[in-house]
């Protein structure tokens, strides 16, 4: 069964705000970074459906970058997470607010 | 032409010895000398251009041109233009550079090196302003002096100095940004006109806005100015920067800063906009007259003799500002000629109270009294002030008071009138400053008179005011050429005539 | 001629410039002899330029200011009247300054008082000879300056200074209007010269020259110390004695009734600036002679003697007889000096007494010489036949009376009136003096008079008496000798063309009325004190108070004036400049950093919030997208 | 090939510089400092050099990167702030103990993702740059180790950058979408895929939303302030100055090619975003007491201006971004440069309060500081007066004046508290004894050269003004 593109459209843009509402709506930096996951392959699908519509490959590599990307940055991201959760015990997001104003 | 750039030595020489100043600031027991070579030296290379003989060149008549592409892009040149007005207002600067070096001698202990810079660097931005005939470069003098002056007031000032630096620097750059938008303005509206993109002013006064839009645009030069001046009621942050100013601070103030506001006004502001200029004219001679009332009002009820001389400036401008709104021979003259006579005297003014406080610690009217008696020559050169800044005939300000007087009587005869009595309104208030300090029995302390530096201080504005005073006619005369260049390319006489409007 | 007025003119100014810069560095007497030579000098020059022929002289010093069409130069016009003029102002200022080498022995600050008063000799010259309006004027705020410097010369005396200032200020006031008129002089005649201006008076519109004339009027009125500007001279006598001599009696004072003289032509163009002067002048008179009738203060007396006398010379003027104005002035001169110097002898006998009510018969005693010259002013002040006085003011009075018109006839009145209160006061003054014994006598001893005070006492004693002959009305056509020399001023008319009959009725009935008042004095205030009014308490009736304050015309001031200026002043300071200016800038500014404050709450430091305005953002970006 | 393969060298000089730091890092336990920085330094130079001496070499290597006399300019330029980072940072980050190669590779790596963002014709290398950048960002502004604001500030700039990009990259998935193509100016053609218009609409606010968030401007700015008091002071440098950069040749790009059809359409938006940055960033400085924060605001306002000049991209909007930005770089480089030569070693000097009598015992750093603050306030003299003189005259020029005025209205604002930081510097009298400040000639250096550069460009910008208008041509 082919899927439209607008289908995997509609997918993506779901998928994508309800990985924005994740990031808004949750304090925990886990919770906030599994969001931007979401998101972020929310746009992995975007792509691919993008790729087929058009039958070029350039949306496919777009991909693999995005995929090697969100990877080195999931690994920065959480080495950061448990750097500051072993300085300061705390995995809630609001919790870090020594600098305001 | 000569080949030597004498014009830009005179701009940069000063800025050029105050970095040797601060180069020497690990020995503050010398850069007071070094700096008093450096602004002699400026003094000789102003004196040698008037001994030069110099004679208007071209259509604009400038004696003395220099001209090189700097921003080309933009179409900015550095171009500096030497006239009579220019001239005599540079003789001014560099007069009172020596004079506020002399009068910081002993009153600067703390880190002279770079309160000399900073002296000698205003003196820079002083003469730029004055020889600037690009608005550009203009602009850039115009601003850069304030830099200096606000360390000068913030650094070596009194107690309120932050204060009063802080507020004199907002003031003057409120103006000035808003100055620079519609310079900008004025600048694109020149190259969409003539598809010649330039700073030039005597290009820019080619262009025709749009009478709204000219509106707007002299509004903001004028407002740029107008606190610079002061004019009433913008004039805030003077009596609180002279008063808080070290001595030389006051005298580089009174003496030169306000003076580029007016003559940025005259060669500037309404030369460029000739029409909004004359129809804002009334304005102007309104806030003029205001100006000198309110302050001489205000002058009288100071308590700090500096507050006091401070409020008498702004008296003294506010008759510059009538004579600008006049705009006739007359009135142009005696305005430059009360911009230079009104530097002396008010410097002087400033000095000698620097030197009270200097011996008294303060500046306080009511501590004062009797000074004749321990202090004769100190007392007998601040009378002479006193007189000329009152106006006494044989005295400098009285020539150039007079021409103005009289050519706004000639113009608008009842706010002639009323000008004529505000020369009351100034000694009620000069009297009072003579009176408290001089005469009645002796408060203070019994004191040293005149150093032998004081006394040529004060010996070299004596003679300059009685010189200016009997034998105005060389200044006069400098002046009388660009004046009427300045008149002709405004073209704003329509004056009627006051005689035949008196005779019905 | 030229070099003989130059001399005449900046010798004094070479005096000062002696006394300022080495006058204490020399010895003493160098300074003295130095100030006294240079008014000798003057003096001498303007004898020659006297005898010398070449009237009108007319002589440019050099261009002072020339804009475009304005041009003022330092000229000098040396006419016949100013010839009489300056003979009579270096004379007596010869005078003055020689007694004043006595009267200042104990001052140690010699130098600045002879610097002032060489000073003021050279202004007083450049007001008497000046052609050009701005020369003149230049002279005009000279000698204010050092009027005001003289009062207040003593000025460890916080009065004294006040007192200057007083004077200073108030000539001031008379000064704008000298000031606006030259500037109408400029705009109408396109020139500042005297000699120009006249010959152009008749082109003038007449509504101009109505201004100009008022104008005019209101500068004299200042420097001549008329109504109502008048308050400063009695004040103005807190200086030394020979400056209220020379500047508050003989020279200064008469300094506007001269410039009316000079622009006589412009001011004669209105008849009602004409009728101004006179009725200001016969009030002022009046008004100063009630004034002094009740003064205790022996500078007082004369100080308003001379605002009264000073009145006359505005009624000359006002009837159009400027010779008589001028004749008035120039006996005036001699019997009033004279009169203030033998005060001032009196004065520095009793040690600084100027009680009239404290002085007696003891000083007629000690200081006989003092005495006859006294009696000499005083005669020739009361107007008694034949001194110099009754015929100057007998000539204005005559004047008056001839002059057409009710107005004048109530003005003839007023001034006849005026003429017997001044007999009165006159002798009032001179029986309280020396003659009788007070009640509370003066304390202490009475010191020697120096010679030199008392020698200079007598050529002015001789004027007083005698110089009413240089203008005798009977003996010779066409006026006296002194009408005669005036004639070539412009507006003089040398001879009334009085009827004989009408003359002889008015000048009998001046001599009468004169001899009545003296001896009504006599009865009054003699040495006997017959009618008892010489003991009368002067501050204890209503009426007498208010005369001793001169009409409280200086309270009038201070409440209408002065206090409101001063709360004017305070309160544009305070409220204008401090509260409204300043702080309601300073307020508005201050909004700026509350504003910074709460945005500052925007800024929570939350994770959450950056990420809410994050979508918020977005979402308000996609609105204005979808617009 | 040839020429593809110098216009490539800065770039690959850089990379490798990085990659050759790691290595001898990693094998080379005890290295002498010195060295890795030497080779930093020289990287830096070899890079910048190769980028002066080949510009203009090939236009456009496959339709991915354009290596063109443009991206020459920002590679010169970005090499010049990574140098004159790794000068001010060497001594402290001695000092602090995290100059190692880590520190030293992860700035090339981020100068060469700048590059990549300023090269880039096509979306995969841009967003390969700016997650180069962000990445090593992360990890730089929490190099410090134990020190609290730092992690905090690594954690909210983390956080939000990764939104950021998840925002970005969907929004290149959507025009991508829509036109089928990933090499920027096709991609932005709105004319030529009518069909797809919404679609590449949204793509392109998501993008434009990305990047405001990492130029922040208002309302998207609240992370900055925390981020740049966080991070160490030099670290701060490189951030406030490298990335906006680098973003603002984005954005520059993205006018160029896309400003009149698409972005037209965005213009209100932009609009009210540049006001309200200029009247929030400059207003709120005025509250704050602690210097860097006070610069982060300062910063933000400072895109204001830009986003200002941007909008008249038409008329000479282009070049005066360009220039400004270069004036920004180094004036902001000064700045937080200073603050972080002038900072003892335990915490960086932050309160405003504390740099009391500093002018006279630090002379050369104070007057340094003072310079960059009158230039970012745009007194005349500095680089400062001319950039704004420079964006103003766009504004003007392109008629919005509103948006003039209302620049000009906060640049009085602003001019209060940068002052305010000389009066504490000069005015206000030394309270207590200052701690001393890093000394060292590689500091001595980066001052003289960012002094130099201020006066230069504000007194002769003619030859750099040049420069701009021949690669914007």
């Amino acid at each position: 069964m082919i899927v439209s593109y607008g289908e995997i459209l509609l997918l993506a843009i779901c998928l994508f705000f309800m990985g924005m509402i994740c990031v808004v709506t949750r304090r925990n930096l886990l919770m906030i970074l599994i969001g931007v996951e979401i998101m972020l392959n929310a746009a992995g699908i975007a792509f691919v459906g993008a790729a087929l519509r058009w039958h070029s490959l350039d949306g496919q590599a777009f991909v693999l970058f995005l995929m090697a990307v969100a990877a080195s940055e999931v690994a920065v991201g959480l080495a950061l997470i448990v750097y500051a959760h072993r300085h300061s015990g705390t995995l809630n997001g609001d919790g870090y607010n020594l600098m305001k104003g | 032409m000569i080949s030597f750039p004498l014009l830009s030595a005179i701009v940069f020489w000063p800025l050029a010895g105050g970095l040797f100043v601060l180069a020497f600031w690990r020995y503050p027991q010398v850069g007071h000398r070094i700096a008093l070579g450096a602004a002699s030296v400026e003094l000789l290379l102003v004196v040698s251009l008037l001994l030069l003989d110099l004679h208007p060149q071209g259509a604009d008549g400038w004696l003395m041109i220099e001209d090189l592409p700097w921003i080309a892009q933009y179409g900015v040149r550095y171009s500096l233009g030497l006239d009579g007005i220019s001239l005599i207002l540079l003789c001014l600067t560099a007069l009172l550079g020596v004079i506020a070096i002399l009068a910081s001698w002993e009153q600067i202990s703390q880190r002279p090196g770079v309160f000399y810079f900073m002296l000698l660097f205003t003196q820079s931005a002083v003469m730029g302003v004055f020889l600037a005939t690009d608005l550009f470069l203009f602009y850039l003098f115009w601003e850069m002096q304030l830099i200096p002056m606000l360390f000068l007031v913030g650094i070596w000032g009194h107690e309120k100095r932050i204060y009063a630096a802080l507020k004199f620097f907002l003031f003057n750059i409120a103006g000035g940004l808003l100055m620079l938008a519609a310079l900008i303005g004025l600048y694109l509206l020149h190259g969409r006109q003539t598809g010649d993109y330039s700073f030039a002013l005597s290009q820019l006064m080619q262009t025709r806005p749009a009478p709204v839009l000219e509106m707007w645009l002299y509004g903001a030069f004028l407002l740029a100015f107008a606190i610079k001046i002061p004019i009433f009621p913008l004039h805030g942050w003077l009596p609180d920067a002279h008063t808080e100013a070290p001595t030389a601070g006051s005298i580089i103030l009174a003496g030169l800063l306000l003076k580029t506001g007016a003559y940025a006004l005259l060669r500037i502001a309404i030369p460029l906009f000739p029409g909004a200029a004359h129809r804002l004219m009334p304005l102007l001679l309104i806030l003029g007259l205001v100006g000198i009332v309110y302050a001489s009002l205000v002058a009288l009820g100071q308590k700090d003799m500096k507050r006091l001389v401070a409020y008498s400036s702004i008296g003294h401008m506010g008759l510059i500002v009538l004579g600008l709104a006049v705009w006739d021979s007359l009135t142009l003259s005696g305005a430059v000629l009360q911009m230079v006579n009104h530097g002396i005297t008010t410097a002087a003014l400033f000095i000698m109270v620097g030197m009270l406080d200097e011996r008294f610690h303060t500046r306080t009217l009511a501590d004062f009294g009797g000074l004749w008696k321990s202090m004769p020559i100190f007392s007998a050169f601040f009378l002479l002030f006193a007189m000329a800044s009152l106006g006494m005939p044989g005295l400098n300000n009285f020539v150039s008071e007079f021409l103005i007087l009289v050519g706004v009587f000639r113009a608008h005869p009842v706010i002639g009138s009323l000008a004529f009595t505000t020369i009351v309104l100034t000694l009620i208030y000069v009297l009072k400053l003579v009176q408290d300090t001089l005469f009645g029995p002796e408060k203070q302390q019994h004191c040293r008179d005149l150093s032998f530096r004081e006394w040529i201080i004060l010996l070299t504005l004596a003679l300059a005011v009685i010189a200016n005073g009997l034998y105005p006619q060389p200044i006069l005369t400098l002046v009388h050429g660009p004046v009427q260049h300045l008149i002709d390319q405004a073209g704003i006489i329509t004056l009627p005539e006051a005689g035949s409007m008196m005779a019905k | 001629m030229k070099t003989t007025l130059i001399i005449l003119l900046l010798a004094p100014l070479l005096g000062a410039l002696y006394q300022i810069i080495a006058g204490s560095r020399f010895p003493r007497r160098l300074a003295e002899v130095v100030s006294c030579a240079v008014i000798l000098v003057s003096f001498v020059m303007a004898t020659v330029a006297f005898f010398l022929p070449g009237r009108p002289e007319t002589i440019l010093l050099y261009n002072w200011i020339n804009v475009d069409t304005f041009s003022a130069g330092m000229d000098i016009h040396f006419d016949a009247l100013a010839a009489i003029m300056t003979l009579m102002v270096t004379f007596v200022s010869s005078l003055i300054t020689i007694y004043s080498v006595s009267y200042m022995d104990q001052d140690l600050d010699y130098s600045r008082y002879f610097a002032y008063l060489n000073l003021f000799v050279f202004f007083m010259l450049i007001i008497v000879l000046a052609d050009n309006l701005l020369f003149l004027f230049l002279g005009w705020e000279g000698v204010g300056f050092c009027s005001y410097a003289l009062i207040g010369f003593h000025y460890q005396e916080l009065a004294n200074a006040r007192a200057g200032r007083k004077a200073f200020l108030l000539t001031r006031i008379g000064d704008v209007g000298l000031g606006i008129a030259i500037s109408l002089f400029f705009v109408t005649c396109h020139s500042l010269s005297i000699s120009t201006i006249n010959a152009q008076a008749a082109t003038l519109s007449a509504g101009t020259a109505m201004t100009l004339g008022f104008l005019l009027f209101w500068s004299a009125t200042g420097k001549s110390a008329q109504l109502p500007l008048l308050v400063w001279l009695p004040d103005a006598m807190a200086g030394p004695t020979p400056v209220s001599a020379l500047i508050h009696a003989a020279t200064m004072v008469t300094a506007g009734v001269y410039l009316l003289i000079r622009l006589f032509p412009v001011v004669s163009r209105t008849p009602e600036v004409l009728l101004t002067i006179a009725i200001v002048g016969t009030v002022t008179a009046f008004y100063a002679a009630c004034a002094a009738m009740v003064q205790k203060d022996l500078k007082r007396v004369l100080a308003y003697s001379t605002i009264s006398q000073v009145g006359y010379m505005f009624l000359a003027i006002g009837v159009g007889d400027i010779i008589g104005s001028m004749f008035h002035l120039l006996t005036h001169a001699f019997f009033k000096s004279l009169l203030f110097l033998a005060a001032g002898a009196v004065i520095h006998a009793l040690h600084d007494e100027r009680d009239i009510s404290r002085m007696g018969e003891a000083v007629r005693r000690h200081l006989p010489v003092v005495f006859l010259v006294f009696l000499a002013g005083s005669l020739a002040l009361g107007g008694e036949p034949p001194t110099a006085g009754f015929f100057s003011k007998g000539r204005i009075l005559l004047a008056t009376l001839q002059h057409g018109g009710m107005v004048y006839k109530a003005v003839w009145v007023g001034a006849t009136c005026t003429a017997f209160l001044t007999t009165l006061y006159t002798f009032r003054l001179f029986f309280m003096v020396f003659t009788g014994k007070p009640a509370v006598p003066h304390q202490g001893f009475i010191r020697e008079v120096p010679p030199l005070m008392v020698w200079v006492l007598w050529p002015l004693a001789l004027f007083a008496l005698f110089a009413g002959f240089c203008n005798l009305p009977y003996l010779q056509a066409g006026g006296g000798w002194l009408s005669r020399f005036l004639a070539t001023t412009p507006g003089a008319v040398p001879d009334l063309q009085a009827a004989p009959s009408l003359e002889w009725v008015v000048e009998n009935g001046d001599s009468l009325l004169a001899i009545v008042g003296l001896i009504l004095a006599y009865f009054l205030y003699g040495p006997k004190n017959i009618l008892g009014w010489r003991t009368a308490d002067a501050s204890a009736g209503r009426a007498t108070a208010l005369l001793l304050s001169g009409f409280g015309l200086d309270r009038l001031y201070a409440t209408l004036l002065v206090r409101p200026y001063e709360g004017i002043s305070r309160f544009l300071w305070h409220t204008v400049d401090e509260s409204v200016l300043d702080r309601g800038l300073l307020r508005s500014v201050k909004m700026l950093p509350l504003l910074a404050g709460g945005l500052q709450g925007w800024t929570t430091g939350l994770l959450s919030t950056s990420l809410k305005m994050l979508v918020l953002g977005f979402t308000a970006f996609l609105v204005f997208l979808a617009f | 090939m040839q020429t593809e393969w110098l216009a490539l060298l800065p770039l690959i000089i850089l990379a490798a510089g990085g990659s050759v730091i790691f290595g001898i890092g990693a094998f080379w336990h005890q290295v002498p400092t010195a060295l890795l920085f030497g080779l930093a330094v020289f990287t830096c130079l070899a890079s910048g050099g190769t980028a002066l001496l080949f510009p203009n070499v090939a236009s456009n290597l496959s339709g991915l990167l354009a290596m063109d006399a443009y991206s020459s300019f920002y590679t010169v330029l970005f090499t010049i702030i990574t140098l004159i980072t790794l000068l001010l940072s060497y001594q402290y980050a001695r000092q602090r103990a995290f100059a190692g190669d880590e520190f030293l590779g992860i700035i090339l790596f981020a100068s060469a993702g700048m590059v990549l963002i300023a090269a880039s014709c096509h979306w995969l290398f841009f967003f390969l740059g700016l997650e180069m950048v962000s990445i090593s960002l992360y990890v730089l502004i929490a190099i410090r180790r134990g020190d609290g604001p730092g992690i905090e500030a690594a954690l909210k700039y983390f956080v939000m950058g990764a939104v950021a990009s998840a925002f970005v990259v969907f929004g290149i998935a959507m025009l991508y979408g829509a036109t089928g193509t990933l090499v920027i100016m096709k991609s932005l053609d709105l004319a030529g895929h009518p069909d797809n218009r919404f679609l590449l609409l949204f793509g392109l606010s998501l993008i434009l939303v990305g990047l405001c968030f990492k130029i922040s401007l208002v309302p998207f700015h609240l992370w900055t302030p925390d981020v740049y008091q966080g991070a160490p002071a030099p670290i701060t440098a490189f951030l406030a100055t490298g990335t906006k950069v680098a973003l603002l040749s984005m954005f520059v790009r993205l006018a160029l090619y896309g400003g009149d059809g698409a972005g037209a359409l965005f213009a209100p938006a932009l609009w009210t975003m540049a006001s309200l940055t200029m009247v929030v960033g400059n207003i709120t400085a005025l509250a704050q007491t602690r210097v860097k924060r006070l610069l982060a605001y300062s910063s933000i306002a400072q895109m204001g201006y830009m986003m200002m000049a941007l909008l008249a991209f038409k008329h000479t909007g282009v070049a005066a971004v360009i220039f400004y930005s270069v004036v920004y770089a180094f004036m902001d480089l000064g700045a937080f440069g200073t603050v972080g030569l002038l900072s003892p070693k335990e915490s960086d000097r932050d309160v405003i309060a504390d740099y009391q009598g500093l002018g006279y015992a630090q002379p050369g750093k104070a007057a340094l500081l003072t310079l960059c603050l009158f230039s970012l306030a745009g007194l005349p003299a500095t680089a400062g007066f001319i950039g704004k003189f420079m964006l103003f005259r766009a504004a003007l020029e392109a008629n919005l004046v509103g948006l003039a005025l209302i620049g000009i209205l906060t640049a009085i604002i602003s001019l209060y508290f940068y002052l305010n930081i000389v009066v504490v510097l000069y005015m206000r009298p030394a309270e207590k004894k200052p701690t001393s400040a890093i000394t060292g000639n590689e500091a001595s250096l980066a001052c003289f050269l960012i002094a130099l550069i201020i006066f230069w460009l504000g007194l002769f910008p003619s030859s750099i003004l040049s420069l701009i208008e021949k690669i914007v041509a």
